[in-house]
């Protein structure tokens, strides 16, 4: 049930306001009453860490987004066939996806994440075989196992968004396709697939909000991404609120540039109603 | 022209859908130039029949030939039948142009890519002649303007009429049209008929189901009457409508008001 | 070597030398966290759904910002932010009101949390659910003279349902896993006391499958409840047609 | 008597406190609370917090007091109160078995030194041992650094060398580590020894709680109980 | 009865969505028994006249009388006109029976629920006199054995009469219906037509928004013509379908085939 649903829970393009309709009086109230809270934050907040921190900030940011762009896409991939085999898929494929998606769906990504880490991870070095291969300094790392546990849980809770949107590209579309001699592989590329792709354009988007907000945990096995330096920040400053404060405003900020870059994709392809 | 000029052939065509026999041993001959309008109650295996023609829903026992050459068919194992060559279905696909009821039109692509989809991707043409072609047709139902434009942002007689372009862009041996009007309000059936009514003076083969008896009546060369999967009557549009003689068809066109 | 010590299961004992019982109280209060933060966070929606739909434009406005900051900001961001600042404002509010502090406990605090985030996302559901309700339902019944509340409980209410059964019920499989980034405050739920168990005895493989064993149980009986209910719910959505 | 709540880490950091299978709180340090409390007459109870958020939630008002191994430093003054010391230890090093690891900047360059954040032994290596070229990798809690040396994801830890030897017993330490040597010292970073942490201001409290560790002290408590853990004085010089 | 049994009387009914004036001065008298067909081009605002009688649109300006009573309107201060007394509008609703094309049956409640919903939670009837009505009226269009059913499991014919049904059960002085059977096939037509017929055989008040100009010769007393918001010419069915007057008129009856 959740491919409907996840994009109520996330930010999709409908929520941003047109511009025209949105200065009216009570909202410039509300916007004076907003700045002066900002101004009272500002003011009587200490903010003087915040020079120090600066360029350390800017690599975690960074940090934050390789993590997000590189789970999303190795995640979009292997949802794809997640979806298109629980829905043409013979049972010996479509079990086991299932299970998959089950599975990642239930139970808690921080969770996943330190199986794979602390548990799966202190399992290699038993092995002297993995221990002396050329995989060893990158499964030394952290960010394996972050973006590994990041993209699995992507691709199954994107695999369900898939499914839904390979299942609801309207059966005539296809046999369409067929009427007019297209063989499997062709209907797949040119209607199939563009045609879910379209239809799952704004849960896409927000499933990738959702994976934004999930990257932080990865701060949790060593990842040095804007959370990990935010927490630094609050154990050397002792400060409480502030960088929290700011750690939300950077990522509404990011949220708020990936939502527009998304609705600039949607909206290359129009749909009724939008 | 083939000798007989024989455009489908289909012999003793059965369907069942489980327990459901839908067609009970269906036959029919279109030669060149025939324009077949298929007619009959709801449920009694209509759209059912158009789609075994090019083996949209695989038929249980029976044979289809176009333009002289037979489907090749083998047991599926379930006691119904298979294309024993996909690439000949395939092939042979690209001889019917198939329109639907509901348009079917691919929601992702404009009206102008919805046309050269098949003969770029399927018939392998060039893009600029393909773009040509769809021009034209589109010129001809008169939706030229309408070519880069989605699908959703049409009226239902528009959809219809670009449904009937991309059909006609691969240049088919014979047009199949599943109900092209219902659900139309009666400005918008005047339009689409006005253009089938065309490929028809065009002596374009065209088999077509439809509610429209007047439309029938005014284009059709020769009137099938299916009732319970099996034709009940069929003939020249004068005798059906004019002299019809079993019972169902009279009771069925008196029903028309 | 170390491998039998790998599926060492008297660990999951649930006496004492055993973590087991440990573990299942763990799970018992990520349980009432959830049931605790999803009921607040239903309160909230079912609050907030009205105030966008049918509110004055400064509540709207409010409710807005309300809905866009949670949904935008990481909800271990939130619990942190909300865990210390919430309850403390919460506090200072209550103080300036006379009442005086109460004292917050880790159980209250994170059902606080997790129902603040909850709400916002209870308030979306909720709303896009009444939206859904086909607009002519509700004309048919003003057409037969329904005073307007009496169109919204007997037919805009029960033909939202629907609609936001599937929405609610995946916001409560959310609920059950966002209790575990309460570890990060160290409130002991099923998370972090599986860490604990983990750290102490060092079966971290083992801890963590049992753990995620126990959340994915949760998850399919969960499931197995939200079928009944949303089939009684969907009476007369037949699929058909 | 007001209940009071002591801030733990809520992460295992044998033998000072760790859970038991049981849910309770035990270890070396748990006991030094206990006679604390029942000596200075306050009603103590234990509240697990995460160690990173633990200042915090000292100011937040969650917790009234941390006994969690704190050292006393400049900077935590500048934003908490501490009590007396009331245990001081050396710091260490460990590493991976037979790997050439030694205790200085230049016995550690080009390693990977594993520490606990926002203790002082980061600041200690992030003071001493960054600028040497050893790269200082942070952890939320001890037992995770010293998991991922067991993982070799790191090649040394830095940490109180009694919480080090605890780690070098069990089956799992035993196998992979050993003990490097203590790191010079450096009071201005490491401290003058481990406080009660406190609420800025709460002098009263603070007051009690000086006397009630120079009590249990005098009386032969602290001996007794310490004896169970150590063969040395942990209270060090 | 009273005095002049005048069931419904518009009085230059105006009614303009933002820029666009949809009806522009529609009068209509209706005596107790009439059966007022509507006919006119789609977009000639047949359904806002429909809906602004029973004020689901609020109109622009003019008056509306339900059996001698007008409605009073007070401006809106956006220069169009709302009601000025809610519980009046509601209680004259409950005079007026509306018949929706889309059937707008509420699906969370069974047929029999959807028919007793009103008797009992506006009129303030008791459950067991609403359930006698309704079942009385479920036989009478054909629907007792469905009563339990949901409307999503009826066809579409089926919804419509258990829409009719719903609003006879609040025995209406009038029944509104709007497009009563578009979008049903010709047999289900036929269906929903004879429970109307049978309706105005009982001489009750009808005005109906139609496409079925059979139909509407055959039942109707009066037929009106609208186009762009205005009565372009009305009059007994024989005239305007016999001898159209205006334009507009001859070329829409033209187009019927
Ligand atoms: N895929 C299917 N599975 C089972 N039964 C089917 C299927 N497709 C059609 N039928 C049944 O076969 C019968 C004939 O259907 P068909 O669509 O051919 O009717 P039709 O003559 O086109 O009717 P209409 O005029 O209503 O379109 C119907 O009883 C229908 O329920
Ligand atoms: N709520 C609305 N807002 C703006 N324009 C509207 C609205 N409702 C109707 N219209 C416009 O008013 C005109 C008349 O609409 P109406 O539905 O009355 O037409 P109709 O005669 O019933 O047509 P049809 O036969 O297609 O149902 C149309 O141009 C329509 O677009
Ligand atoms: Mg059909
Ligand atoms: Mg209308």
């Amino acid at each position: 049930m959740t491919d409907e649903t996840t994009h109520a829970l996330a930010l999709v393009p409908e929520d941003l306001p047109k511009a025209e309709a949105f200065l009216k009086p009570h909202r410039i109230v509300l916007m004076l009453v907003f700045a002066g809270l900002i101004v009272a934050i500002a003011v009587f907040m200490r903010w003087d860490w915040l020079p120090r921190y600066l360029p350390r900030l800017g690599s975690g940011i960074l940090v934050s987004l390789a993590m997000l762009f590189s789970t999303a896409i190795l995640g979009f991939l292997l949802a794809v066939p997640l979806g298109l085999v629980q829905v043409t898929g013979p049972w010996f494929l479509k079990a086991p996806a299932r299970l998959f998606c089950t599975v990642i769906r239930g139970t808690p990504l921080l969770l996943q994440l330190w199986l794979l880490y602390y548990g799966l991870g202190s399992l290699f070095p038993q092995f002297p075989a993995i221990r002396h291969s050329l995989l060893w300094p990158y499964l030394r790392e952290a960010w394996p196992y972050g973006v590994a546990a990041l993209t699995l849980s992507f691709a199954a809770y994107e695999g369900e968004v898939m499914r839904g949107a390979f299942a609801g590209v309207p059966q005539g579309e296809l046999e369409a396709a067929r009427a007019y001699g297209m063989g499997r592989w062709t209907t797949f590329r040119r209607i199939w697939l563009p045609r879910a792709v379209h239809r799952a354009l704004p849960t896409l988007n927000g499933e990738t909000v959702l994976q934004l907000k999930s990257t932080p945990l990865v701060a949790t096995i060593t990842v040095v991404d804007v959370y990990a330096v935010i927490s630094k920040v609050r154990q050397e400053t002792f400060l409480t609120y502030e960088p929290l404060l700011l750690l939300a405003l950077i990522y509404l900020c990011l949220t708020g540039i990936l939502v527009v870059a998304f609705r600039y994709f949607e909206n290359r392809i129009p749909t009724r109603g939008a | 022209m083939t000798d007989a000029a024989q455009a489908i052939a289909v012999t003793d065509l059965h369907k069942r859908f489980g327990p459901l026999e839908v067609l009970k041993g269906v036959s029919l001959n279109a030669r060149q130039g025939d324009v077949i309008a298929i007619i009959g109650g709801s449920g009694s295996g209509k759209s059912t029949f158009l789609r075994c023609i090019n083996m949209l829903e695989l038929p249980s026992a029976g044979r289809v030939s176009v333009h002289g050459e037979e489907i090749r068919m083998k047991p599926d194992g379930h006691g119904g039948l298979m294309p024993a060559d996909r690439k000949q279905v395939q092939r042979i696909r690209t001889q019917l142009g198939m329109v639907f009821q509901s348009f079917n039109l691919w929601q992702h692509m404009t009206i102008l890519e919805n046309v050269i989809e098949a003969p770029v991707h399927v018939l392998g043409k060039s893009r600029a002649e393909a773009v040509e072609t769809a021009e034209k047709l589109l010129r001809r139902v008169g939706l030229f303007e309408k070519r880069d434009a989605y699908p959703a942002f049409l009226s239902g007689g528009q959809q219809q009429r670009a449904a009937i372009a991309r059909a006609l862009a691969i240049q088919p041996l014979v047009m199949l049209f599943d109900e092209p009007t219902s659900a139309l309000d009666p400005e918008l059936v005047g339009e689409v008929l006005s253009v089938i009514g065309d490929l028809a003076r065009e002596k374009r083969t065209m088999i077509l189901v439809t509610h429209e008896m007047k439309f029938a009546r005014d284009v059709a060369s020769h009137i099938v009457f299916l009732h319970n999967g099996l034709i009940e009557e069929q003939g020249p549009p004068e005798a059906i409508f004019g002299a019809p003689k079993s019972e169902r068809l009279k009771k069925f066109i008196s029903s028309i008001h | 070597m170390a491998a039998d010590s790998l599926i060492n299961w008297s660990l999951l004992a649930l006496a004492a030398p055993g973590w087991g019982g440990v573990l299942l109280q763990g799970f018992l209060h990520s349980i009432e966290i959830a049931i605790g933060g999803y009921a607040l966070g239903l309160l909230l929606g079912v609050g907030g759904a009205f105030g966008k739909l049918y509110g004055g434009p400064v509540l709207r406005d409010l409710l807005e910002c309300y809905t866009t900051i949670v949904r935008a900001v990481p909800e271990l961001v939130l619990i942190l932010l909300l865990y210390y600042a919430g309850t403390d404002l919460l506090n200072q509010f209550l103080g300036a009101m006379g009442i005086g502090t109460v004292d917050i406990s880790g159980l209250m605090a994170g059902i606080f949390v997790i129902g603040v985030v909850q709400g916002a996302y209870s308030t979306e559901v909720l709303r896009g659910a009444i939206k859904a309700v086909p607009a002519g339902q509700i004309e048919a019944a003003r057409a037969y003279g329904m005073s307007p509340t009496k169109v919204l409980r007997r037919i805009t209410l029960p033909a939202m349902l629907p609609y936001a059964i599937p929405g609610l019920a995946n916001l409560w499989l959310i609920a059950t896993k966002d209790t575990a980034l309460l570890a990060v405050v160290g409130f002991s739920e099923l998370t972090l006391v599986t860490r604990q168990a983990a750290g102490t005895t060092k079966a971290y493989f083992l801890f963590f499958c049992a753990a995620g064993a126990l959340y994915l149980v949760l998850t399919l009986v969960s499931n197995l409840f939200i079928g009944v209910i949303e089939r009684h719910a969907r009476r007369g959505f037949a699929e058909r047609r | 008597a007001e209940q009071i709540k002591v801030g733990i880490a809520a992460e295992p950091y044998p033998p000072f406190t760790s859970p038991d299978a049981n849910g309770n709180w035990e270890g070396w340090e748990v006991e030094f609370m206990k006679a604390m409390c029942a000596e200075a007459k306050l009603d103590c109870v234990i509240t697990p917090v995460a160690w990173d958020g633990i200042i915090p939630a000292l100011t937040a008002k969650k917790i009234d007091m941390i006994v969690g191994s704190m050292s006393i430093t400049a900077e935590r003054l500048k934003t908490i109160d501490f009590s007396d010391k009331y245990y001081n230890t050396p710091t260490g090093i460990m590493g991976t078995k037979g790997e050439d690891i030694k205790p200085t900047p230049e016995g550690l360059a080009g390693k990977t030194l594993g520490v606990q954040v926002s203790t002082v032994h980061q600041a200690y290596a992030t003071k001493h041992f960054a600028p040497a070229g050893v790269e200082v990798k942070e952890y939320q809690t001890q037992d995770e650094a010293n998991q991922d040396l067991a993982a070799g994801r790191v090649d040394a830890v830095q940490a109180d060398a009694i919480a080090l030897e605890a780690f070098l017993k069990s089956d799992q330490g035993k196998e992979c580590c050993d003990y490097k040597g203590e790191v010079a010292q450096d009071v201005d970073v490491l401290g003058p020894g481990v406080g009660v942490g406190l609420r800025k201001g709460e002098t009263e409290l603070k007051d009690k709680i000086n006397a009630a560790i120079k009590a249990i002290r005098d009386n032969g408590t602290y001996d007794t109980f310490s004896k169970k853990y150590f063969d040395f004085d942990i209270y060090g010089g």
